[in-house]
């Protein structure tokens, strides 16, 4: 047994560490790390600076262009991105479809959509759920009938995530109506600009843009574009549900916001003594840092055990439960420490940039709306009371 | 010991149900939000119109009633998730001026409010104060007859809105707080207007050389402290009402979502996990309007450390139900939980923001645990 | 609305209060507050006393030989008793027993049982539960068959409280076995001194002896001790069960149990200082206090809208929630309170007057054996998931 | 970074899983709990015979192996809800010779704990103290060419079995903590013995005028907190791992009652609110692997700051894990659950037991944020 990481591991830290330190332009960075809006154009650019450097997608072999890292490499980087305040890679190309299209799609697919996946031309969304669907995602109603060379496609998506930016669209269609509904679903890739697709934004409840519904009309598909046989797209579907759970406890933007809540705590004034010197809301940061050190393990222990290209299987489900909680009790407790600052709502202040009243609002502007916002963690990616039933089906045999 | 509402109330209630289910649908909120400052001057009239105004101010200026009544009306306007101004005019403003208020005051302001002219505001809290409410560096200098106020002042709630304000400063000669009822358009007054994220507004103030006649000045010179903890306390025996509202309309549009959205064959409030999440939310508001009554009644109390341990314990209790409300009423929404679109998002925001308004549930919980400190000595 | 006792009541208070303070034996009291084991004679000491007060029965009405109070009354006389350290009433014979008796019992059984529960001659049990029911009370396996005048029972009961002090013993026994489990089953009254009846301690891990099994081996019961008709004993005991939730929250206890925290707290030295000069837990008790009172006004706006003799309804379960839980939190922190002065099990340190090492043992030590203990409460008279069920289905109509 | 076993550990494992499958079953144990002082000197003798009472301890004497070892053994010994004392007198009275002890001291007591023949404890908390490692009132004078020790001990674990003591006492001449090594036998010391609720023992002294001899002295005089504060942290991590050990099995326990326990015509993990609760068991439980293992690779760290950190962060996470896998576990299997007959509501003891020794989860929390606030200045 052996808690610290490989000289070789370390030495790769350092590495990642030094690149992102030269590399990440700082008006990213500060935008990253102050919770200001990101544009499609920053996350574009550091896309195309880990590109360049041939990191652009740490998950992926080297056979299709990926560095062929171990997952501890992937989970290093991931955490000094994170740490570093570098954007998340945008998760919907590098880690849902491309794994798809390496084990499923075919040869044409590969060489034709890989080399884009990874220079960054190509930005995917992902067209999974649908209104009325949810957690019960195989009851999607989206048809795809074919007609000779094509595949018209009608129907509706929904929490579409930045899909207002996105040049291709992945999503599940159902081709049959026969069987379980699990069976006559394909997967599908679709661009963006087909005749018949409308992206419609929803708003959230902190007000701000992020997901969309997706309205596909008579949209034609080549019969080219599906992937691998047509009914099975629940089994491509689950296999891609499995790569996106990998990243799931989100370790790195976890102990940056940790950071921020210290260094929050230790400049707010509380009584005219800052928050931190208060015992309770000290020890409330003490059980975070705990649960993420707790978390934090965990995970290097599934890591620790996994090949590169395994399936971590059920305990993925204990990461997401408590990577979700984590989140949300994190963004809790900063808001928290802000007190009655916690109450304007200044869209303008996400700006980068922005000066303003009232006192502060620049810096604290974005911290309530990320409270609102983190309620989805527990809803997303299969909500956490699904998780529970995975771990007490799957793991404990209920 | 009697937890019913008498006839009146209960009349007073109605008609407030039947005024909100009228002009203050979801739809019509929803426009009221997009406007300047999320205020309606046609429905603040229609309050005014139906005697709303006059809830809990003295009988001679058009009042009627006392913290019941108060509690009535703020319950409605937790469940219409009403924006316009009533706690700040009618319970802070309005309190003061009853409570402290000398006879040309009280005949100047108090008719204003019940006929929906005078919209009040509290400018009190201060850069770094947090929850405290005796951190005041705004300070007030005699000057002649009058005063003159320098300071600044922050999240004036519905500051963007009010007409008049309460201004509390370090009055240096009475060497202690006293208060002064503000035109927002006197001199040396700025006044930066903002948005909150329940979509109600706020204001930042600087005061420069504001000048004050005496008669201006609200209550006994340096008393301030005392008056406001009075009103605050009153105002959040009403903030609990109105959390009380929210919750259980909340937990109402919950429970209807449980059985009507369906889920692998089913309507999803058919399972057992979150039919208990639902039953610890009615645990959890049951309980809470339970903590409102008390606070209620409580709110007035003359002693001043049983009404305050009174009414903490009831926000402590409020705010920790409301956040537990708000955020598994989202959680049980799913998706359509954060998105703006229902109503679920709208309350849970309503209720965070009540939490964190006048100390959220920390604050009040270590006020009581001070309490028992002080027993124990 | 208001929140004050009428002056009527305000005097039944003092009235009450005062009679406990004359008439509680000093030793009784002192056991109680001081957590020590009670015996027999201690509880009928109290029940006679009582009993010649006339206020034996408190929930009963005057019909009976009760005095009548309103449910505001009851509660302050079950409050005032809990505050000041009074034994608690055994609830199988008052409250649970009596109750079925005035509503289904025959005249014979009323004017022979019902005296003798008020006088305390008779001390009663309880026979619901069985091995393997728990919390599915009707798929209860003990059989009573009718031969001539007499049921011959055969079976087993289990969680009999205080059984190895009981007269009589009221039992659900199957009588038929067909149609649904609820269908078929008898309420039958058994004297403890009938010949094949076996009482067999269970020990609880608290290490002490509070509940048992009872075997029954051909135990010939009378059929004038059936109560009502043969197989309609399910509807009696869910009568019995309203009843038995009136005084579930057990305010009294808890206050009392709320004042030994505090006074735990303001002695026990932490790092040399008193552990309620910790804001942390300062603030914990805080916590308790404020959960208590919210618990004391939802029961004190259910009893104001209850008459004497109404079912309380579903509501009742939101009682038995939080009382149990609360309960349960305060032998909690009562217990973290004692620190390493948790770890020493006494069971001599139980016995009133005891004096002995290890330091303060005798004031310790029925505290950390409480915390064992009262895991009961979110068990027994139906388990917080079932009441948590109760509200699922009967309140909210799910 | 690697979190397996190697082969001489799994052999480790095998060995006293093989032997407590034989000597150590449920039954067996509730014979050695009714003992007097729930202590088997048999079973102690075959810990011996494996070689297990050398664990951690240096070759040289008998030993072998470091935390790892440790961590293995003390899983076992959760899982089994093993009595004997081998943390006090391997990890804690052997870890203090090993790390302080004179060369004599080391050949005259690390074989006899490897044989079996010497029974340690720590005498080392004293009234008052709660879980403050430097509240020591217990004096020791020099006397001659040795020492006088006048003082009282409490709580002084598995202290009713041991032969040998190690007891801590303010030096007034070094102006420190300083340890000594005492036989319970020696004039001027009285014991007082008892169980604890775990069905282990402890004991309480008074020394009186006990004389210790120059060469019993443990470490540099004046030096005994840190000595205590090492091997405390090394005792807390191989409690954390014993805690692991008896939640793991408690889960499984658990596990096979909801599965074979029926109600309502079905087996109750057939529920939808058991199976979230069961999960969240299973989470807790594997987390608090995560920080045993955590905890035995940072114990030893030679910085103490970093091991301090590590070690409270792993003692509060496991304790919290603990009480909730321990509570739950009782409620899962219903009124079984607080019977002494089932093995539940002894692991759920024992768990509460590993909470309250060496600091609650409260106080380890209280630590960490000291850490953080310090680490902000």
């Amino acid at each position: 047994m052996n808690l610290e990481l490989s000289p070789a591991d370390q030495q790769f830290r350092a590495e990642v560490r030094a690149f992102i330190e030269r590399n990440l332009p700082h008006d990213i960075r500060e935008k990253v790390l102050t919770g200001k809006r990101l544009a499609r154009e920053d996350y574009l650019r550091w896309h195309r600076i880990l590109y360049e450097r041939g990191w652009s997608a740490p998950s992926w072999p080297k056979e299709f262009g990926g560095p062929g890292w171990t997952p501890i490499q992937q989970h290093i980087f991931d955490e000094e991105c994170g740490l570093a305040g570098a954007p998340a890679i945008i998760p919907f190309g590098v880690r849902m479809v491309a794994p798809v299209l390496m084990r499923f799609g075919s040869r044409e697919q590969q060489e034709y959509f890989l080399p884009r996946i990874l220079s960054g031309e190509h930005w995917w969304c992902q067209g999974y759920s649908e209104p009325g669907a949810g957690s019960d995602l195989a009851s999607l109603k989206t048809r795809a009938e074919r007609r000779g060379d094509v595949y018209v496609v009608n129907g509706q998506k929904t929490w579409n995530t930045l899909g207002q930016h996105a040049d291709w669209i992945f999503c599940l269609v159902r081709t049959s109506t026969e069987g379980r509904p699990q069976e006559g679903i394909s997967f599908l890739l679709i661009d963006m600009k087909s005749p018949g697709i409308t992206v419609r934004p929803i708003e959230l409840i902190d007000g701000e843009h992020e997901v969309n519904e997706i309205f596909f009309d008579n949209v034609e598909v080549p019969v080219a574009n599906l992937v691998g046989e047509e009914n099975r797209g629940w089994t491509y579907a689950k296999y891609l549900l499995a790569h996106e759970r990998v990243n799931i406890a989100r370790l790195g933007e976890a102990k940056r916001e940790l950071r921020q809540l210290k260094r929050l705590a230790a400049s707010r004034p509380s009584g005219g003594r800052p928050l931190i010197e208060d015992p309770r809301f000290r020890s409330a940061i003490a059980e975070l840092e705990i649960d993420l050190l707790a978390l934090e393990y965990t995970v290097l222990r599934v890591l620790s055990h996994e090949s590169p290209d395994r399936d971590p299987g059920p305990v993925s489900s204990v990461l997401k439960i408590r990577g979700a909680e984590l989140q949300q009790q994190l963004a809790e407790l900063k808001m928290l420490a802000l007190g009655p600052y916690a109450l304007p709502h200044i869209p303008e202040a996400l700006d980068f940039g922005w000066q303003g009243e009232p006192e502060g609002a620049g810096e604290w502007a974005p911290i309530t709306g990320r409270y609102f916002n983190m309620r989805k963690t527990t809803i997303y990616g299969g909500s956490n009371e699904i998780q529970r039933n995975i771990i007490a089906q799957r793991i404990l045999g209920l | 010991m009697d937890f019913e509402l008498d006839t009146d109330q209960l009349l007073l209630q109605e008609t407030l149900q039947r005024l909100l289910a009228r002009d203050y649908t979801f739809e019509r909120r929803r426009e009221i939000v997009k406007s300047p400052w999320g205020f309606s001057e046609e429905f603040w009239r229609s309050l005014a119109e139906q005697g709303v105004l006059g809830v809990g101010l003295p009988e001679d200026h058009g009042g009627f009633g006392g913290p019941v009544e108060v509690m009535v009306v703020m319950e409605q306007i937790g469940r219409s998730l009403v924006l316009e101004p009533f706690l700040s005019t009618v319970v802070l403003g309005g309190g003061l001026v009853r409570d402290a208020g000398t006879p040309e005051q009280q005949s100047d302001i108090l008719p204003a409010i019940v006929s929906g002219d005078c919209r009040m505001a509290l400018a009190h809290h201060e850069p770094g104060a947090r929850y405290s409410l005796d951190h005041v560096r705004t300070i007030a200098r005699r000057r002649g007859d009058g005063f003159e106020l320098h300071g600044r002042k922050t999240i004036v709630l519905d500051g963007a809105v009010a007409n008049l304000l309460v201004v509390s400063a370090w009055d240096e000669a009475a060497n202690g707080l006293s208060l002064f009822l503000l035109d927002p358009g006197t001199p040396g007054v700025e006044r930066v207007r903002y948005r909150t994220h329940d979509g109600r507004s706020a204001a930042d103030l600087k005061l420069e050389g504001v000048v004050v006649p005496a008669q201006r000045l609200l209550g006994p010179p340096g008393e301030g402290l005392t008056l406001l903890e009075r009103a605050v306390d009153q105002a959040v025996a009403a903030l609990c009402a109105e959390a009380v509202g929210a919750m259980e309309a909340l937990n109402e549009t919950t429970l209807e979502y449980l059985k009507s959205r369906r889920q692998f064959g089913q309507p999803i409030g058919r399972f057992q996990a979150l039919q208990h999440r639902m039953a610890d939310m009615y645990v959890m508001a049951t309980q809470a309007r339970s903590m409102s009554l008390l606070a209620t009644g409580r709110c007035t109390d003359p002693d001043a450390v049983t009404r305050r341990r009174a009414v903490s314990a009831a926000k402590a209790f409020v705010g920790k139900a409301a956040r537990f409300v708000g955020q598994q009423a989202v959680q049980l929404h799913g998706g359509m939980g954060i998105s703006a679109e229902l109503s679920v998002g709208h309350y849970f925001k309503r209720l965070t923001m009540i939490e964190m308004t006048f100390g959220d549930t920390s604050h009040h919980v270590a006020v009581v645990g001070d309490a028992i400190a002080a027993e124990a000595h």
